[in-house]
């Protein structure tokens, strides 16, 4: 397939699907706790007390497999002048007037926005989950401190998923990028339209 | 993973559609709410007096079965006697926990013997039990009953062994202690009332 | 006895209404403590015990009466002594009787998150249904009186259940019945008040000008219910909280912010859905995806590689 | 008691002193709540400690272990000083106006009659001044210095104030409080009760501490009316019941006594204890006795004992001295004592000084143990490390033990502190092999009975005679013992008036101790319970719990002795003339219309005897009356004086600072060596006072989960002062020490022990629970009865446990 450009390694879509599936699971078994109308979804995972015992462990393994994925892409998504004039044209690019928008590189300045709320969330939910942890952890808190993680674990865990929708979406509905986690690969046609400068860079061109 | 247009709707529709199959009330596994049950139904109760102080509280005494011969009634619960006009349903702290001096495992069960200078308990029949006490008791009484003192008066006693009665036991244990001690000539005899 | 016959006010994680119609009905009871009663003789925690084939640890003395030292999922019920001298020379002992006080409003079935773990039945009980308690511990963080304790055995939560097993057949709580001085009494929650007026007017008589009622209105009023000789310092009494409530916190977490969550997750959705149909997908101009610049050569190592060192590296956009 | 729990919710003002009725009785403590909470009634503790039932109370006045006579003696100074006595009653119903004999004289603390050598008083300066007519001469005028009125105000006047608090160490303003809320029921209206047990009557002047309190009762006249009395709360659930049974060294059942060794006589005896009215009119119900113990004589003898033979007087053994538990153990240590045999007794931990019961134990031949549970007492042989550690090679005794059934595995009646027996039933069979009491004792005596029947051996008629009719003999039944004690008639009872109406067909039971006769036609084996088992069946196992009167005045449930009467001396409830003297509290009323005494009650005295005849209330006293003056009754004298425990802080008695012989109770008996054993303030400065947690009954519930979980490990209480100045905070361990011995235990640092102002000095107390010893479920505690003094009452011979002389230092 000598006309597909190569976006991601193996490495690399193997990391962002093991933080994929490990943050559905987390999300799912998480949202089951957080309103009665989600409670259901605890019989994915064994029911309510297998949901309340898994949801932390999955969360550890989220955040351990994230802080790789963050290692491995963060340079690429330092924010630069042309992602802030990309942002500026968030309006054209909801309405698909693609042709307005600047070039951008790798990542756009959406995605670029998406990676960095990311990597404040994670690390905010891992210590305030840790806070909350029964048995193990919980115990050692005040009753005060409990009440607050909880509180901030709800909420971060909300602006998460809502960004994790947004990313989904993104993906869904731009087409041809689902390929890049699949196959590892775009078409260079892709590339040329959305990431004109990464393209660029690889052709020269 | 490409998805249609079509597909999408798909996954929607099934995620609303069980959604939906739960609120029908298809969830597996969901528990009625339920009291723990009654434990007392079809105890026998058996009216007792606590063997603790001396207020005389009465107990109420629950035990398993209805006295069926197969089924020997373990005691399961005891709590006051209502109808009790002194302590009217009430226990104390050691009252209320009854049950467990009755299932302590400190009770004793079978007859024990300590051999002179021994360190540990031997198993002893309770027919040997009594018979070498008895025979004990009656070589100790024959040897040092005193008929007559000094003053050559008339004083029938034997005081080189003695009895402690327990103040917890029955009036009609205590009137046989009681009985058998000076049938006995016995003296060196006390209760529970100065400690 | 199933959930029909038992008459539930109100349902942990359960957002439509449970079958409550005989609630007009119903009597609501309370469990009135007479602090100035009680001589802290503790047969209520061996009552308590008993009743309900608990057994705690044999503890230890660390120079307090208080024993077993706090709450556990074996001890729901534990006396705490404080000794005070609230006017100068004169020494209280003040003995209080710890455990749920059985919220109208309570916080513990607010924050559990598990459908039927924790029900309020129509009389005011407010109890435990371990069988679907899932061990998360929110009903600790939800109770304003830190009563819930989660057992190290079984990772469930236990409290006193007000013996909802011998209410349920018309017979007051162990605790209530073997009550030597009857500092603990039990029956309507109306009659308790007016019980409780009497034991006022006496303390009152006895000096005690500041007596009081305590049934604190931040959680609706309880169910349980003491009369305190110092009714304006409840903190006396081995810190009861004063005006006690629902912690706003978890008020926020469990209150407005889950629905309006729960909105903003499906408007999130659902602003997809509309978006895409209504502008569609982003697809590659046809030109463009036509056009016959010829690829560049599949080369891995132009693309990202962690491994490769950054200087041969294109991290630079 | 001389009342009852019920009864107690009559009261207007409680004083419990010497007793924790909330912590040892909680059950009947609830009805001087229901007082307070339904009378007003108010509650003053006086106790070392601010215990639990202080924390109810409406007034606590701290006091100094040991000191009860000085404070009541000072109640009783302000009530006669501030004239607040109930005048009529005393007047009436007490010996205020009898005249004590000339010689009788009290000097420096030291009544007539002492010899120093012998530890005891001669008595026979202790009586009234005879008439002519054989009556006690009497001055009703009350002038008389030799009246007991007059000398009764002279001996406390000394009792002053300011001698209460500097002996106490109650603050006097405290004292005065307490004296003046007691003065308040000197009204006829208004009544006090006494809730006392065991610290009044654990000091070595324990019946005098009790006799104090009852004279201030007498003198407000709260003794026989509703809502008053004496009131001992007393320990074990039958202990009432043994000691009406007479199990005890020197009694026969129902307050009979044992002939000592002069009474080689048996009308002799019998007329001694048949006590002549000393005023004229009076019932002197002890004339009676000779019924009482023919009737007891049949019960055990049956057709051996005869007119001819004095009903086998001669069976019974005779007393050289008293063999209470203290003499006991001392003979034991001394070698005098073979055998010993633990009903349901556990004197290791029980009984004062473990190191010298531990060391008689040792030196037995065979000691048995009969108990449902495993005591410190059946293991004294066993090294239990630091709490017990002994040598078993070195303890030749040999032991049994043998496990018995506990209340729930049988059968019985037990006596409650309110005078009443109730019956009991079985609910389960006991665990394992053991075997209820009443077998085990059969066992034993039947198998010593056929030694005795093929071998023959030492005076074995009593043993061969013994009646046994039982059914099953190795198996006497509860109902056939019941019946036995309550009394049958052997031959027809007629009715004395009128020799052809029979009031018991023979064989029949009997329906109370006034069909007892001295003929033998009778057999009751404990007169004071006749009628308890009657021809309408188990009076004992009644339940009807009907309070027609209001009063708590349940007379159809169970039985009460005597004669199911439930509050003792009723008839001084009423003025002289029979009227009640607070009718809304009416006991009984003389109904002229009837001819008889009656009301909610079953009147305490001839139940026919119209006022007229003056036949006063107190029928068990030749004198009609109660006693101020004790006579001869007791060992230390007839007036009770302050005396230091035989272990105190101060070098000397306040009161007779300048006597040594007064310095502690002058007949109280102390074995020789003992002396020894006694540690002096320069060594041990603080008071030690033992006591009983609401957690534990004695040593027990230790063996019960329940109880363990609830006061699980042995402490020490002590106050802030003490705490300071020995560096000991909540939770430390810390190591008491007395002459005797030491233990180890978590120190408890509380404002409830305070420090008091003694004779111008700070005194510490060290307050000690007794439950812990080295079996059950508690953790392991040293046995607390190893620091206290082998010294008791001079009366009862109880061990002072309640005060003696300690250190405390941090381990």
């Amino acid at each position: 397939m000598s006309r597909w450009i190569h976006r991601y390694s193996a490495g690399e879509r193997s990391n962002h699907w093991a933080v994929a599936i490990s943050f559905v699971l987390a999300a799912l078994s998480g949202i089951a706790l957080f309103h009665p109308a989600f409670f259901f979804l605890s019989h994915l995972f064994g029911g309510g007390t297998w949901d309340r015992i898994l949801h932390p462990y999955i969360g550890v393994f989220l955040a351990l497999v994230f802080i790789l994925l963050a290692l491995r892409f963060w340079r690429r998504n330092v924010i630069r002048p042309r992602d802030r004039e990309w942002m500026r044209h968030m309006g054209d690019e909801l309405h698909n007037r693609d042709e307005r928008m600047p070039e951008t590189g790798k990542y756009n300045g959406g995605q670029k926005v998406l990676f960095w709320t990311v990597v404040m969330l994670i690390p905010i939910l891992l210590l305030t989950g840790i806070v909350i942890w029964r048995p193990w952890f919980a115990p050692a808190f005040p009753l005060v401190v409990l009440r607050i993680a909880v509180l901030i674990h709800a909420v971060v865990a909300w602006l998460m998923i809502l960004a994790i929708i947004v990313h989904v979406y993104a993906a869904l509905w731009v087409k041809g990028s689902v390929r890049a986690m699949t196959r590892g690969t775009v078409s260079p046609a892709w590339a040329k339209h959305h990431h004109r400068a990464w393209y660029r860079e690889l052709t020269g061109k | 993973m490409q998805v249609t247009r079509r597909q999408f709707f798909k996954i929607c529709a099934a995620g609303v559609g069980s959604s939906s199959l739960v609120a029908l009330g298809f969830a597996p596994g969901e528990a009625l709410a339920e009291v723990r049950a009654f434990k007392l139904a079809r105890t026998t109760e058996t009216r007792n007096t606590c063997p603790y102080c001396s207020v005389g509280c009465g107990v109420l005494i629950y035990s398993l079965g209805d006295k069926a011969k197969n089924a020997p009634g373990e005691i399961m619960h005891i709590e006051g006697d209502p109808d009790h006009p002194v302590n009217r349903g009430t226990l104390c702290p050691k009252g209320a926990g009854l049950l467990d001096f009755v299932h302590s495992p400190g009770r004793l069960t079978q007859p024990e013997y300590r051999a002179p200078g021994s360190k540990e308990w031997t198993p002893i029949s309770w027919d040997d039990a009594f018979t070498r006490i008895a025979k004990l008791m009656k070589d100790d009484r024959d040897k040092n009953f005193i008929a007559k003192n000094d003053k050559g008066e008339t004083v029938n006693r034997w005081v080189s062994t003695g009895m402690l009665a327990a103040s917890a036991s029955s009036n009609e244990t205590g009137y046989l202690t009681q009985k058998i001690a000076r049938s006995l000539g016995m003296l060196a005899f006390d209760n529970q009332a100065r400690v | 006895m199933a959930l029909q016959s038992l008459d539930i006010k109100a349902r942990s994680a359960t957002t439509t209404p449970s079958p409550h119609v005989r609630i007009e009905g119903a009597i609501p009871v309370a469990k009135l403590i007479d602090i100035s009663k009680c001589i802290g003789c503790k047969a209520c925690q061996v009552a308590c015990m008993e009743w309900n084939d608990l057994r705690d640890e044999v503890g230890t003395n660390v120079g307090v009466y208080d024993n077993p030292r706090d709450l556990t999922d074996q001890s729901w019920t534990v006396m705490r002594f404080s000794e005070v001298e609230v006017e100068q020379g004169r020494l209280e002992w003040l003995i209080r009787k710890d455990g749920c006080m059985h919220c109208a409003d309570p916080g513990c079935l607010k924050a559990c998150p598990s459908p039927g773990a924790i029900v309020q039945y129509s009389n005011g009980i407010v109890d435990f249904h371990e069988e679907n308690c899932i061990g998360c511990g929110y009903c600790i963080t939800g109770c304003p009186f830190n009563i819930p304790r989660i057992s190290k055995k079984d990772n469930k939560a236990y409290k006193c259940t007000l013996c909802s097993d011998r209410v349920g057949v018309g017979l007051e709580p162990a605790c209530v019945k073997t009550c030597p001085t009857g500092a603990i009494v039990f029956g309507s929650k109306i009659d308790m008040i007016h019980h409780a007026e009497g034991r006022i007017a006496d303390l009152k008589e006895r000096g005690y000008s500041n007596a009081g009622l305590y049934d604190p209105q931040g959680v609706g009023g309880t169910h349980v219910m003491y009369v305190l000789q110092h009714g304006d310092k409840p903190e006396l009494y081995a810190n009861l909280p004063k005006d006690p409530s629902i912690s706003p916190l978890v008020s926020l977490w469990k209150g407005i912010t889950k629905p309006l969550m729960n909105f903003g997750i499906g408007l999130a959705v659902f602003a997809g859905f509309f978006h895409f149909v209504t502008v569609g997908p982003k697809l590659v101009p046809d030109e463009e995806a036509d056009a016959d610049d010829p690829p560049p050569p599949a080369d891995p190592s132009r693309a990202y590689d962690p491994a490769r060192p950054l200087s041969t590296r294109s991290d630079h956009e | 008691m001389t009342n009852h729990w019920v009864d107690i919710k009559n009261t207007d003002l409680v004083l419990i002193m010497g007793g924790n009725a909330a912590e040892a009785h909680p059950c009947g403590f609830k009805w001087v709540t229901e007082a307070k909470a339904h009378r007003k009634a108010r509650l003053i503790v006086v106790d070392p400690r601010f215990t639990r039932s202080a924390a109810v109370s409406d007034y606590y006045a701290p006091i100094r272990a040991g000191t009860d006579i000085a404070f009541l003696g000072g109640v009783i100074n302000y009530l006669l000083s501030n004239d607040k006595i109930h005048h009529e009653y005393v007047k009436t119903y007490t010996d205020f106006s009898f005249l004590v004999k000339d010689e009788f004289a009290f000097n420096d603390g030291i009544f007539s009659g002492y010899n120093p050598e012998k530890r005891s008083y001669d008595k026979s300066t202790w009586g009234y001044q005879m008439g002519a007519d054989g009556y006690v001469v009497t001055d009703p005028t009350l002038q008389n210095p030799r009246c007991v009125y007059q000398m009764m105000k002279a001996h406390y006047a000394r009792y002053t104030p300011d001698v209460v608090s500097s002996i106490c160490g109650t603050p006097k303003e405290a004292f005065l409080k307490v004296c003046e809320m007691i003065a308040g029921t000197a009204a006829p209206n208004k009544t006090m009760t006494i809730m006392y047990a065991l610290g009044w009557t654990q000091h070595s002047q324990g019946s005098q501490n009790i006799r104090t309190g009852a004279m201030v009762q007498l003198l407000l006249g709260n003794i026989g009316v509703a809502g008053g009395g004496m009131n001992a709360l007393r320990g074990h659930s039958n202990i009432q019941g043994l000691t009406d049974l007479g199990l005890l060294s020197n009694l026969l059942p129902g307050y009979m006594s044992l002939p000592n060794d002069a009474e080689q006589d048996y009308t002799a005896y019998v007329e001694k204890r048949a006590s002549k009215p000393l005023r004229p009119g009076q019932l002197s119900y002890w004339q009676n006795y000779n019924k009482f113990f023919v009737s007891n004589m049949k019960a055990w003898w049956g057709d051996a004992a005869t007119a001819e033979n004095n009903w086998c007087y001669d069976w019974l053994p005779k007393l050289d001295k008293g063999y209470d538990l203290l003499q006991v153990f001392e003979n034991m240590n001394q070698g005098k004592v073979n055998g010993y045999i633990c009903q349901g007794f556990n004197p290791l931990a029980s009984a004062p000084c473990k190191v010298k019961v531990s060391g008689s134990l040792a030196k037995l031949k065979y000691l048995v143990i009969i108990d449902p549970l495993a005591t410190e007492t059946s293991e004294f042989w066993q090294n239990h490390g630091e709490y017990n550690d002994v040598d078993p090679a070195k303890i030749q005794t040999e032991v049994f033990r043998l496990p018995s059934t506990c209340f729930a595995e049988e059968d019985g009646s037990l006596v409650s502190s309110s005078r009443v027996l109730q019956w009991h039933w079985k609910a389960a069979e006991p665990p394992g092999d053991a075997k209820g009491d009443q077998e085990i004792m059969a066992g034993i005596f039947l198998r010593v009975r056929d030694l005795y029947k093929k071998g023959g051996g030492a005076f074995p008629d009593p043993i061969l005679n013994l009646t046994w009719k039982h059914r099953q003999p190795e198996a006497p039944s509860p109902e056939e013992l019941a019946k036995e004690f309550s009394g049958k008639a052997l031959k027809d009872v007629t009715d004395p008036k009128d020799t052809a109406k029979v009031l018991v067909k023979a064989g029949e039971q009997l329906n109370g101790f006034a069909e007892l006769r001295d003929d033998g036609s009778t057999s009751c084996g404990c007169w004071i319970f006749s009628g308890a088992w009657s021809e309408k069946g188990n009076l004992m196992a009644r339940r009807d719990n009907s309070d027609p009167y209001g009063i708590g005045q349940t007379l159809n449930w169970a039985f009460a002795w005597p004669a199911n009467r439930r509050v003792l001396y009723n008839r001084a409830s009423c003025d002289p003339s029979g009227k009640p003297y607070d009718p809304t509290r009416k006991l009984i009323a003389w109904d002229a219309a009837s001819g008889k005494w009656g009301g909610a009650d079953i009147p305490d005295f001839k139940p026919d005897s119209p006022p007229e005849d003056g036949m006063n209330p107190f029928i068990m006293n030749p004198e009609g009356v109660a006693r101020f003056f004790a006579v001869d009754k007791m060992a230390e004298g007839p007036f009770p004086e302050h005396y230091e425990p035989m272990e105190s802080p101060l070098a000397n008695n306040p009161m007779h600072p300048k006597n040594e012989m007064a310095r502690a109770n002058p007949a109280a008996r102390v074995f020789k060596e003992d002396w020894a054993s006694f540690g002096k303030p320069d060594q041990f400065p603080y008071v030690g006072t033992t006591y009983r947690l609401t957690e534990h009954f004695h040593f027990w519930t230790k063996h019960a989960r329940l109880n363990a979980i609830i006061q699980p490990e042995q402490f020490v209480e002590i106050g802030e002062d003490l705490a300071k100045e020995k560096g000991i905070k909540d939770g430390d361990h810390v190591r008491v020490r007395s002459k005797r011995g030491f233990i180890v235990a978590v120190a408890v640092v509380t404002k409830r022990v305070r420090t008091l102002d003694v004779e111008g000095r700070k005194v510490h107390t060290v307050g000690m629970p007794i439950h812990w010893g080295f079996m059950g479920l508690t953790k392991n505690g040293y046995i607390t009865n190893t620091l206290t003094p082998f010294v008791g009452d001079a009366n009862t011979q109880t061990p002072e446990f309640k005060a003696f002389l300690v250190n405390i230092e941090k381990v």
